[in-house]
């Protein structure tokens, strides 16, 4: 395991309390250099928003994909406070 | 219905028969007439390159709810009677499996066309990923071979 | 790879588990990442009858050359590196297993056509003939269920 | 087992010594009343002709297949003296 993020704190906003779970896998956790983070989000937030503020502001790499509470979905998905949000690439089981 | 991700081997033709015998007979004595599987090896070879071991990630949670998600779908486009799903995850060496896919139905068009439709579900759905270690170092397998 | 009829019963997944220690893997080890398999059980009913029994007839020498032949097309259209096919004669009670089918490849692909093809392929060529006993005396099976 | 018919000798013709073996599988067998037959043929015989002979004149019912020499034909196709002529219903195994 390569290990948890610090939390990413929305640097503008005061703390609201709003946080959502990120997680990452493969090849993209070692991107990322850890094996997701807890983010704070605003009171409107997309997956989007989500890979931004844990990513640091990375472009979303265009075959990675989305799921919001272990659903597949796509990053204009909004997002709610406690939603686990993760980000992977293209599997491969099987 | 058994759907299981592990890191433990396990050894497809003995857990095809053990369910069959301990589930599918029991349960549906007399009414399966065919029995469509797949099971999947891991190779020691992989786009032209030599392989020493593989690793197989998944996403805990989110893997046996698409597997489930998977399986409800088969059971709903086909006429089935019971199936099986194994995932291996974890360290692999060459000649051991990696998965297995089995369905029972009356009739063997069911069986024949959920048993690839599972398969390639599984393999275009389910969040597993596969880094194998060659003898120039370890990549990530970035997409399955065509299905059909 | 092996070809036989047989008027013993055999157990499918012991032969298949068999055949891939004995055979396959000796002779391929490391090459095959794929296993389709296809089991057709005796079932307690047909076309709206309870069947008692079956009596499979088959036409001794033409049958097994069917078979090779239908083999033989199976690995010149696809990329095989082994095959398992095993059909029952004679008397058979509902829950015994009548056939078996397996092929081994290095992708999936070509398993799955393959193991599909020769199922139906014997279904329609190979000389084998079923005779029920049903509750009100016997009758020969005409023809076959839809494959596709 | 039904048992084996009696050799059949073509009445018109003189004993030339050339015959056939033919075999009726399944339904067939049991509507023919015997396993088959030796059949006597003439110098140009076909299947077709087999069957006449064999049968004592019927018509070919039309689903029935053919095998000469354990290989699928049909009823046009020529037979020569020590050919294994088959005739036998759509097959129902697997």
């Amino acid at each position: 395991m390569i290990g948890w993020c610090d939390t990413v704190r929305k640097p503008i906003c005061e703390d609201n309390g709003m946080t959502v779970k990120v997680k990452f896998f493969a090849s993209l956790k070692e991107q990322m250099g850890c094996d997701g983070a807890t983010v704070e989000i605003g009171e409107v937030a997309t997956a989007a928003d989500v890979w931004l503020q844990a990513s640091g502001g990375k472009a979303l790499p265009p075959n990675v994909l989305v799921a919001v509470n272990m659903e597949y979905t796509d990053q204009n998905q909004a997002v709610k406070s406690g939603d686990e949000v993760a980000f992977f690439p293209p599997v491969t089981g099987g | 219905m058994k759907i299981a991700v592990d890191t433990a081997p396990f050894s497809p033709w003995e857990a095809l028969g053990e369910y069959e015998r301990e589930v599918v007979q029991p349960s549906f004595p007399g009414k399966y007439g065919a029995a469509a599987t797949f099971v999947g090896t891991m190779r020691d070879f992989n786009d032209g390159d030599a392989v020493q071991g593989m690793t197989l990630e998944h996403y805990p949670g989110m893997t046996e709810k698409q597997l489930e998600l998977i399986v409800a779908e088969a059971f709903e486009k086909w006429s089935l009677l019971d199936a099986l799903l194994l995932h291996r995850v974890g360290a692999l060496k060459p000649q051991e499996p990696i998965v297995l896919v089995a369905v029972w139905s009356a009739h063997r068009k069911d069986a024949f066309e959920a048993c690839r439709f599972l398969m390639e579900a599984l393999k275009s759905r389910a969040p597993f990923w596969k880094k194998e270690q060659l003898d120039t170092g370890h990549r990530w397998v970035e997409k399955n071979t065509e299905g059909y």
